[in-house]
């Protein structure tokens, strides 16, 4: 059986990727935030996951507001990066799994989960970089992908607890699929930031820090946000702990802390990490 | 008129919702096509054109101009896109903090640390 | 405040546009099917409705397996059709209505249903048909249609149950406009049909008759088919049917039929039409 | 192996999930793209040409060049896009349902006349 061994919370910001193409991650801007990771590298090195899925959503690569899924997810075997608008270098592409995908479109579905169901989609940073940091130097190729991608974007968008409800349902079609695989869940994003406005700028630590204590140990608290509680709470962009929270749905077991980190600013958000460890119960 | 999302008000945001999203849409469809490298050598050759291919109205043509990023917002534009724009010009998050707030870049940086500390 | 003051159910098959195309309505062929048009015809010209709601699918002509909504919901002020692979003349443009159409979204996303929101989506004979076939001529420019477009094509689709939710979130959604508008839901496709493999050219009477039937009176035991049974009971294009379980979800107060017409074969389907009123209970 | 949606069968009947829509994705696009008159007339300039430019597999290609369609819903088509390399063909739904069931057109027509009647 497919089982959850565990999950991560990162940022998934443009701007890391540019500190590592161009080797700043000792300077002393950027060390206090890379300083956390290889504790996560380490775990995810140990325990050799077979599948990541991945809570991310897209910033105007794939999707455009002419047509604009509230949940999409990826069933396809690979999936490719594409000039967002700066000239990146293209990077590798993400390997896909396309059957556990088609497992859980199926169960989800089943279950009124209103996916778009994408066999081509083009991934942008939101999904890159959270697997850059894990796997430095694009060495992501053996991990298999699954991307949930969530509207963040325009309202309306799915409620938290929506989210949360995706996550969930997403967990039960993993436990229910036959083959052994070791699968991971990344929620990716946030915290607390705001690109937008004369509030352009806004951070609040102390709600990133009870929102990464509150996603261990009563998740549940979390769902109960609106979207525009979060706006207010933690930015028009902190709307993006849906992601954590579509991650933390999953871990229907028992979950421990294993690592954290919180650091802020990097580029205009509050970064936090975390490393969650979770056990089926049957 | 398109109904708003919500009615509460966040001061200094702009919610990009439905009305937004519809007051915004051909501006976002410009910012959209700034993924593509040719689309941005077609717009840095020549501005005006470029936006009048995307049927911009005066408003958003002028603030496209003036790089006017709040002057974008209430004009519908969704930061997603504006960002594109913001590639183009090569001014990063920081760069576009600081024109929206009125601030020098080293004050909106300075403001961002405080923020992060907790220092408000 | 909007009501819902009725609804059709309309086959949307191509061979319709071909056969008005070339004036053979009255021919031995049509006209059993034909008709059945002009009391429903007659009614809405009676009643003026300023909005029509709907429900059809896409046959590849905007969606692409690529990215397979599993409900798209059209908010545009405009649509087109275009060419769907036959040639068939270019069509006048389909007026849209955006406000409803934003308040719709905004309304059941909040309750949890995950649409795709279209600004920008071309429409096929799913829906056009149905509006020429109310309106000969393609004299339909006057209304204003909100396009509701379900996966029908592509396992898993949404079950009966999930439609007939979402309708009812729509139901519930135009009864809380303010404006004063004039509401009319379309059901469009089926019936019993399959064009698909040597058990192409099914069509099921019995079940079809006994399917308006319950449409009309007890449509909550049309929610219990899954889309596996409406296969084996009526075709594989059956799951049609869950056009009409949309359309049926909508209407939450009284229902009284005015009309019916059943005709088959019109191509490979059976036909049904339905005339019916609806008064809120308040 | 994907996972076919249900064990449930349906004789003559080939469900299109998860499975066949991804053995049939580029043969499905490769129909799909017949919405446009130009790809029509480029396929049929040269069939093989354009199967080759969607990378369709050997017995995809024998199939289109057959005009076998259960072969082709085998090989992972869906209804929708097979209906449109049919619009190209010249033919319409009862051409493809005496091409699927071994019947004359006739035949088929009849068979619809006796199923809608109920005489089954
Ligand atoms: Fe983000
Ligand atoms: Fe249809």
């Amino acid at each position: 059986m497919a089982k959850i061994i565990g999950a991560v919370t990162t940022s998934h910001i443009p701007a890391i990727a540019n500190a590592m193409a161009n080797g700043l991650e000792e300077t002393p801007y950027w060390k206090p935030f890379f300083d956390g990771y290889p504790p996560v590298r380490d775990w995810l090195n140990e325990k050799q996951p077979d599948v990541i899925i991945l809570f991310y959503n897209d910033h105007g690569l794939e999707f455009f507001i002419d047509k604009k899924p509230t949940f999409a997810l990826g069933v396809a075997d690979e999936y490719h990066n594409a000039d967002e608008g700066w000239g990146i270098p293209t990077i590798p592409p993400v390997t896909g799994e396309s059957e556990l995908s088609w497992h859980i479109a199926n169960k989800v579905v089943d279950e009124g989960f209103d996916l778009t169901i994408c066999q081509e989609m083009r991934v942008d940073h939101g999904l890159t970089v959270p697997l850059n940091l894990m796997w430095p130097g694009h060495k992501y190729g053996h991990v298999k992908v699954i991307p949930v991608c969530i509207n963040c974007e325009q309202h309306p968008m799915p409620q938290p607890k929506r989210s949360y409800a995706l996550g969930q349902a997403i967990g039960r079609a993993v436990e229910s699929y036959p083959e052994d695989l070791k699968v991971v869940v990344f929620g990716t994003g946030g915290l607390s930031h705001q690109l937008d406005g004369e509030r352009a700028g806004f951070i609040n630590r102390e709600f990133d820090l009870k929102c990464m204590d509150q996603l261990v140990s009563e998740p549940e608290e979390l769902t109960k946000y609106s979207n525009l509680d979060l706006i207010e709470i933690a930015g028009a962009q902190g709307v993006e702990l849906n992601m954590w929270i579509g991650m933390r749905g999953c871990l229907t077991g028992k979950v421990t802390e294993l690592h954290r980190n919180y650091h802020g600013p990097i580029s205009n958000t509050g970064a936090g990490l975390l490393l969650l460890e979770h056990e089926h119960l049957d | 008129m398109t109904e708003r999302y919500a009615d509460r008000e966040f001061p200094g945001t702009y919610l990009f919702d439905g009305a937004m999203a519809k007051k915004g849409y051909a501006l976002n469809k410009m910012c959209y096509s700034f993924n593509e490298q040719q689309a941005r050598d077609e717009f840095n050759a020549d501005p005006e054109a470029y936006c009048n291919k995307y049927r911009l109205t005066d408003t958003q043509k002028k603030a496209i101009f003036d790089k006017d990023i709040i002057g974008l917002l209430r004009e519908g534009g969704s930061i997603y896109y504006l960002a594109k724009y913001a590639g183009l010009l090569k001014l990063n998050m920081q760069d576009i903090g600081a024109l929206q707030t009125g601030m020098s870049v080293d004050e909106f940086k300075d403001m961002l640390v405080k923020n992060a500390r907790g220092e408000v």
